[in-house]
């Protein structure tokens, strides 16, 4: 279990931080411009770079054990099983243009 | 053997110092970390909860005698079969085998001295009691009326029973099997002792392993729903609310996200004990090994894409249903490889006629028609007529009862010994399997006809032409009752008067037989050093 | 009791059930990221219910988040990313086994810690003030009215849950303080440092997701 | 219309011998198994019983050919059902064009139905037989479930929302009509009969009984009540569009976007109608929430239907 001793230095911290900083930035002023819909778009993917730091660097998910990255992985492969499964369903009402797949009021 | 000086009462062959006389008094129980001992308070109180399960089963059946209402009112009627629902599953089913008898081999099996987190281990078993109380009170101060499945907008705004705290304590039953499961994820991974390689695991602890992998995917999403539900029918906040636009149908998504899988909790491990007990019966290596390992994980894993096959009628979309439909027809392929292999096991062993074996048939044969009666309502098209009938009320007794009690009941017998190092008779073990099988069949087979003829179930009255086979399932019952109360007699007779148990009273495999029976407080006197497969009972041929 | 049965040396914060130290350490960490994922799932119910009536109702959801106030919550997102770093550092003190360090820092992330609940504070009272809490203080009444009330109710569930783990996380990190104070934490032992600064940092990630998407999709008027 | 001790339900639509086709189907793959390796195990146990305290049988690894075989056996016969049980599904759920259109509400604790005609029935649901009828259902409370065992047929009734069903009866006779979905009290006696009548019958039975004005006439008169014609005038020159024709049609949206007119839009259109605005139009309809009832919005929407074009020109 060396990995321990291998995490990342200050300098790596402070650099994450400043990033963090940076794409928080971004993401308000983003939000300003019209993108039509890549406005969603962009700011998850925002996001999802934003976690991604954290889970690698803060986290030390990058110098951890690969059954770290499993675990990892694991969780946010199983959330997107529940956002997929679940969309499909409402994505897909309506395909036979029957009424019942919409929505009211 | 470095064992303590004090408390040295004179035996010859077993160790003084066991588990269970390593300190006596109620504090020694209920502040103890041994995960042995928390097995044991679980065993009680689970069985607790099955007997009130059982006992509004029993008033169930007893409702069901007659096709009129005269036992109780509608809303009793409601609140019995909710209640017995919520109890058997949340309280009694999910914990039943991996919190008592897992929690008792796991650590054993892989030759550690105990779990990795043994207070957190302690803690699951404190959150389940104040589940149980919040349940119970939740019981006396007028019950739950919404069914298990707690669906909206019923249970959001038109219930008048207890649903919140109802809620609340299957919440932190599922908090207490999250905890349950993560110590084993855990320890599985770090804990093996030297030599222990994955591939050397006995299926028990694979199926364990599978077991916590779905507490640990799915039990947060029932929370989360129960959350939602709370907080709708607390403070009005809208979910699911159809005046919002919200939509009653993403509750049942959202419950069955887990309540799918969580069949599995429920089905996996007493798998796992069938593994130990048919390769004890036969004396023979599990036929396949590999094969039944990785379907307890691909079980384990496909089960979280096949939710939806509970909604086919409830206006979800077709061709979700489709996709739905096709993976759980798929996910019935690791139970045929299971029990193929099983059977393949049996094959030039040396098949001995003792309890166990009456129990690894009984759960053969019921797991059997539970499994394949999946695939009638596994079929869109038959569904239809099949969904919310009594045919889905016997599929899921022949597995969740048939299945999961029938295994660990015949895991209580097989590891009794090495629990209380104490033997039962074995003539009562094999009549208890036999009521149990027979009773369950009596009570269960009719109400697949029942089903195809179109009774609904969580139906206080029905039109008379049901009587006759309800009146069947009826009697059946009370034999099923019967079966179930004669193993907790001699059970417990063995406790106080049943003759010593030996290390390995059976001849089996595995690191709990090597140690001895009860086992010492770390399980060991040594960590062992494992330089076998499992179930070496013989030198093994390839093939 | 029988502490006889281990025949090694004790060292200084291993447990029983455990041989050594990196492997007590090394199942602090599994059990933690075990543990996260539960978190992970248990929001992930949120977003789904979320994403689902985003969709089927942009127009309310832009509406409703055109009453959130941008201004503070990026002033959150920041206080949150900053306690991330001290926190961050906290952990890096404790590897050294610095102890002043690990006080300084955890100080710090629990001063953080505490100016967001502070903040959140505000902007709840704000939404009470305006009546935009569903069931209990409503007042909306225009045509998206009701599915507005989807969105509030998402709002508040979201940073609710968010908060209780704030409140959790300060709880937690008072603790692993008081045992930092009397000197528990070692160059070697040093797992619930570690641990505890793995859950707050996933509550800042938590965060980071909220923010977008419940305060900046409104900047656009409610229309493309 | 049953013996007393029946072990099967009647077979009284055109899809039962279907449905029942597939059941016996899927029985027979599981009597094959179930079989099988019960026989097996106990051949096994007879064949292989433990001869001495000390015997050691061989120990068998496994069998990578065997495990492809097991494995590959049933996963493809898994797929043949559901391919057949898909099949049927679809045939199931989707109605022939010219079905006779009914309509369901249901409520705690009970049925109410109506005929295209108008006559109204709680609890009991008149069809001729041999012809194809459609619900079209919803609720008003909670979630109820329509289900008739000897047709086969089932589906949720969902609050908010239209949920679809079609039948075509092919027996005389009378049938249970079950709630199937939980709820609450008196779940079980929400419960009521299906009368398959020959046509004739069915129209004797129409008639009968007290006059009935037809459902769209009923819709009509609310049409005038609730002053919708005085901005849906059916030359479109109100301040809403015409509704002459629009029914199956689809239409353009305000800001981008079509819309299929069925009645699930029409329902919307009355509740919210801000939610989807007609290209060309501004959102001024007022709202008509809990103003209308469920039955009330149904005839509405029959009214709607039955509007034709008085002379073809298309619609903006
Ligand atoms: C322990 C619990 C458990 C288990 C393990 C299962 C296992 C399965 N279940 Fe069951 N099920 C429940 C508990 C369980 N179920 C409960 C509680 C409900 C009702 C919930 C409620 O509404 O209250 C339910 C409801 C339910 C439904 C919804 C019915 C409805 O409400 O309309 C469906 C539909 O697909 C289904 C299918 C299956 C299938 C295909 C399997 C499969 O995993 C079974 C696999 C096993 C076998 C198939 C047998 C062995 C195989 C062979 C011998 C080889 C031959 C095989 C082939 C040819 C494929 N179950
Ligand atoms: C683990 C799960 C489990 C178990 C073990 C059982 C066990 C039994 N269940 Fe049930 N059951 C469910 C899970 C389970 N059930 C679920 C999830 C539902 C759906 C609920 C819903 O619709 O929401 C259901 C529903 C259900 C129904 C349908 C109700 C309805 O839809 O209207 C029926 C009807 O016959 C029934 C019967 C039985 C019977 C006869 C037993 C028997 O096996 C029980 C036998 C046991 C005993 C009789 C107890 C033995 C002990 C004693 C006798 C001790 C004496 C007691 C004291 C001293 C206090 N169950
Ligand atoms: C104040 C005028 C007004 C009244 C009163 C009114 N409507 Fe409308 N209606 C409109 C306008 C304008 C539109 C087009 C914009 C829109 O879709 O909201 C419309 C749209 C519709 C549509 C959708 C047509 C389409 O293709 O988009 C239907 C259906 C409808 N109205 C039915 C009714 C019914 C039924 C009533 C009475 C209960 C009613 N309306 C009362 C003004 C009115
Ligand atoms: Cu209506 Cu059950
Ligand atoms: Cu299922």
């Amino acid at each position: 279990m060396a990995d321990d001793h291998h995490g990342p230095t200050v300098r790596i911290y402070l650099a994450v931080f400043a990033s963090l900083m940076f794409l928080t930035a971004l993401t308000v002023w983003v939000a300003f411009q019209d993108l039509g819909m890549f406005n969603d778009v962009v700011a998850l993917g925002i996001a999802c770079t934003k976690a991604t730091i954290v889970i690698l660097f803060f986290m030390h998910v990058k110098y951890a054990s690969r059954l770290t990255w499993l675990l990892a992985g694991a969780g946010i492969l199983f959330l997107l099983i529940l956002f997929a499964f679940a969309m499909a369903d409402y994505v897909s009402r309506g395909w036979l243009g029957m009424p019942a797949s919409h929505y009211l009021q | 053997m470095a064992i303590t000086e004090q408390d040295v009462q004179a035996s010859e062959d077993a160790p003084s110092v066991n588990y269970l006389n390593n300190g006596y008094g109620l504090k020694s129980w209920l502040l103890t970390k041994d995960h042995k001992r928390i097995a044991v308070l679980y065993i009680i109180s689970i069985s607790i909860f099955f007997a009130l399960g059982g006992l509004f089963a029993s008033l169930v059946r007893f409702e069901l005698m007659t096709p009129e209402g005269d036992l109780m009112s509608s809303d009793t009627y409601n609140k019995v079969f909710s209640m017995h629902g919520i109890i058997m599953v949340f309280f009694f089913l999910v914990p039943s085998i991996p919190a008592t008898i897992g929690n008792f081999l796991v650590p054993i099996m892989v030759g550690a001295k105990d779990l990795a987190f043994p207070r957190i281990n302690l803690l699951s078993w404190y959150v389940y009691v104040v589940a149980g109380i919040l349940g119970t009170i939740a019981v006396v101060g007028g019950g739950v009326d919404t069914g298990w499945t707690f669906y909206t907008p019923y249970s959001s705004t038109y219930s008048n029973s207890n649903v919140i705290l109802a809620a609340m304590a299957a919440f932190m039953a599922g908090f207490s099997s999250i905890l349950t499961g993560l110590n084993f994820v855990v320890t599985i991974h770090t804990m093996r002792a030297p030599g222990m390689t994955w591939f050397r695991l006995p299926l028990f602890v694979w199926s364990h392993y599978a077991t916590s992998i779905i507490m640990l995917l799915g039990t947060p999403v029932i929370a989360i729903t129960l959350v939602l539900l709370m907080l709708e029918r607390g403070f009005g906040f809208g979910f699911f609310d159809p005046n919002l636009g919200g939509d009653p149908v993403l509750f049942q998504h959202l419950f069955w996200f887990y309540s799918h899988p969580a069949v599995y909790i429920m089905i996996l491990p007493s798998m796992g004990v069938m593994s130990e007990m048919v390769a004890a019966v036969a004396r023979k290596r599990v036929f396949g090994y590999e094969f039944v390992a990785f379907s307890s994980v691909a079980i384990a894993i496909l089960g979280f894409l096949v939710w939806g096959h509970h909604m086919f009628v409830s206006s979800q979309s077709t061709y979700a249903g489709m996709v739905f439909s096709i993976i759980t027809f798929l996910v019935a392929v690791p139970s045929a490889i299971k029990t193929f292999n099983w059977t393949a096991t049996l094959y030039k062993g040396s098949i001995v006629y003792d309890t166990s074996m009456f129990y690894v048939y009984g759960y053969l044969g019921l797991f059997l028609v539970g499994g394949l009666t999946g695939l009638f309502l596994s079929s869109m098209g038959l569904d239809i007529h099949l969904h919310d009938t009594y045919f889905v009320v016997a599929h899921f007794h022949y597995i969740m009862v048939g299945g999961q009690v029938m295994g660990y009941l015949g895991g209580m017998h097989f590891w009794w010994p090495k629990i209380t190092g104490k033997m039962f008779p074995d003539i009562c073990g094999k009549i208890s399997a036999l009521l149990v099988f027979l009773g369950f069949n009596f009570t269960f087979f009719p109400q697949f006809i029942l089903g195809y003829m179109g009774m609904p179930r969580r139906y206080h009255v029905y039109p008379e032409e049901f009587q006759i086979l309800n009146v069947a399932s009826s009697l059946g019952a009370s034999l099923l009752a019967l079966g179930y109360l004669v193993p907790g007699v001699y059970l417990t007779w063995s406790i106080f008067k049943g003759p010593k148990a030996p290390d390995n009273p059976w001849g089996a495999k595995g690191l709990e037989w090597e140690t001895t029976s009860p086992p010492p407080t770390f399980n060991f006197e040594e960590t062992p050093v494992v330089t076998e497969e499992a179930y070496q009972y013989g030198q093994i041929e390839e093939h | 009791m029988a502490d006889h049965a281990l025949h090694h040396d004790h060292p200084h914060g291993l447990a029983h059930q455990f041989e050594d130290m990196p492997q007590q350490k090394e199942s602090a960490v599994i059990g933690m990221w075990s543990f996260l994922i539960t978190e992970i799932l248990f929001f992930g119910g949120f977003f789904a219910t979320y994403l689902i009536y985003r969709s089927y109702y942009p127009e309310a959801f832009f509406e409703g988040s055109s009453h959130l106030d941008i201004p503070m919550g990026a002033f959150n997102t920041i206080v949150l990313i900053v306690s991330s770093l001290t926190m961050a550092m906290a952990v890096h003190k404790s590897h050294e086994g610095n102890k002043r360090g690990i006080l300084v820092y955890l100080t710090l992330t629990g001063i953080l810690g505490l100016t967001f609940l502070v903040v959140k504070y505000f902007e709840y009272s704000a939404k009470i003030e305006y009546g935009l809490v569903p069931g209990l203080a409503w007042h909306p009444h225009g045509e998206n009215s009701p599915q507005l009330a989807l969105f509030y109710s998402l709002y508040f569930g979201m940073t609710g849950m968010h908060a209780l783990h704030m409140i959790i996380g300060i709880g937690l990190l008072i603790w692993v303080f008081v045992k930092a104070a009397q000197g528990t934490y070692t160059a070697e032992y040093n797992a619930p440092v570690e641990i505890f600064g793995l859950y707050w940092h996933f509550v800042d990630i938590v965060w980071i997701f909220l923010f977008p998407l419940l305060y900046l999709l409104g900047t656009q008027g409610g229309g493309h | 219309m049953q013996t007393d001790f029946p072990l099967f339900p009647d077979q009284a639509s055109s899809f039962a011998l279907q449905v029942d086709a597939l059941y016996f189907g899927i029985l027979a793959l599981c009597v094959f198994f179930a079989l099988l390796v019960v026989i097996l195990v106990v051949i096994f146990a007879i064949k292989y019983q433990r001869k001495s305290d000390d015997e050691v049988p061989r120990q068998i690894a496994g069998h990578l050919g065997l495990e492809i075989f097991w494995t590959a056996i049933p996963a493809v016969l898994a797929l043949g059902v559901f391919v057949w049980a898909t099949v049927l599904y679809f045939h199931l759920i989707t109605p022939p064009p010219n079905a006779m259109e009914m309509y369901v509400v249901g409520k705690q604790w009970m049925w109410k139905l109506q005929h295209p005609e108008g006559k109204k029935e709680i609890n009991e649901l008149h069809v001729p037989l041999g012809e194809s009828v459609r619900l079209t259902m919803t609720s008003e409370d909670v979630l109820h479930s329509f289900y008739i065992p000897a047709f086969r047929v089932k589906k949720d009734v969902v609050p908010g929302r239209y949920t679809n069903l079609w039948f075509k009866a092919t027996q005389v006779g009378s049938y249970h009509l079950f709630c199937a979905e939980f709820c609450g009290t008196e779940h079980s006696r929400m419960i009521g009969t299906v009368h398959v009548l020959e046509p004739q019958d069915y129209e004797a039975w129409l008639t009968g009984g007290t006059a009935n004005e037809p459902i769209e006439v009923a819709g009509e008169r609310l049409f005038e009540q609730y002053a919708c014609h005085t901005c849906h005038k059916m030359d479109g020159t109100g301040r809403g569009p015409s509704l002459a024709g629009l029914f199956g049609k689809t239409v353009a949206l305000e800001g981008g976007g079509t819309a299929l007119v069925d009645e699930a839009y029409i329902r919307e259109s009355i509740l919210n109608p801000s939610a989807k605005v007609m290209a060309g139009y501004k959102p001024i309809m007022p709202t008509f929430k809990g103003q209308i009832s469920e039955e009330g919005i149904i005839q509405l929407i029959a009214y709607i239907k039955s509007l034709k074009v008085p002379e073809l020109t298309s619609m903006e």
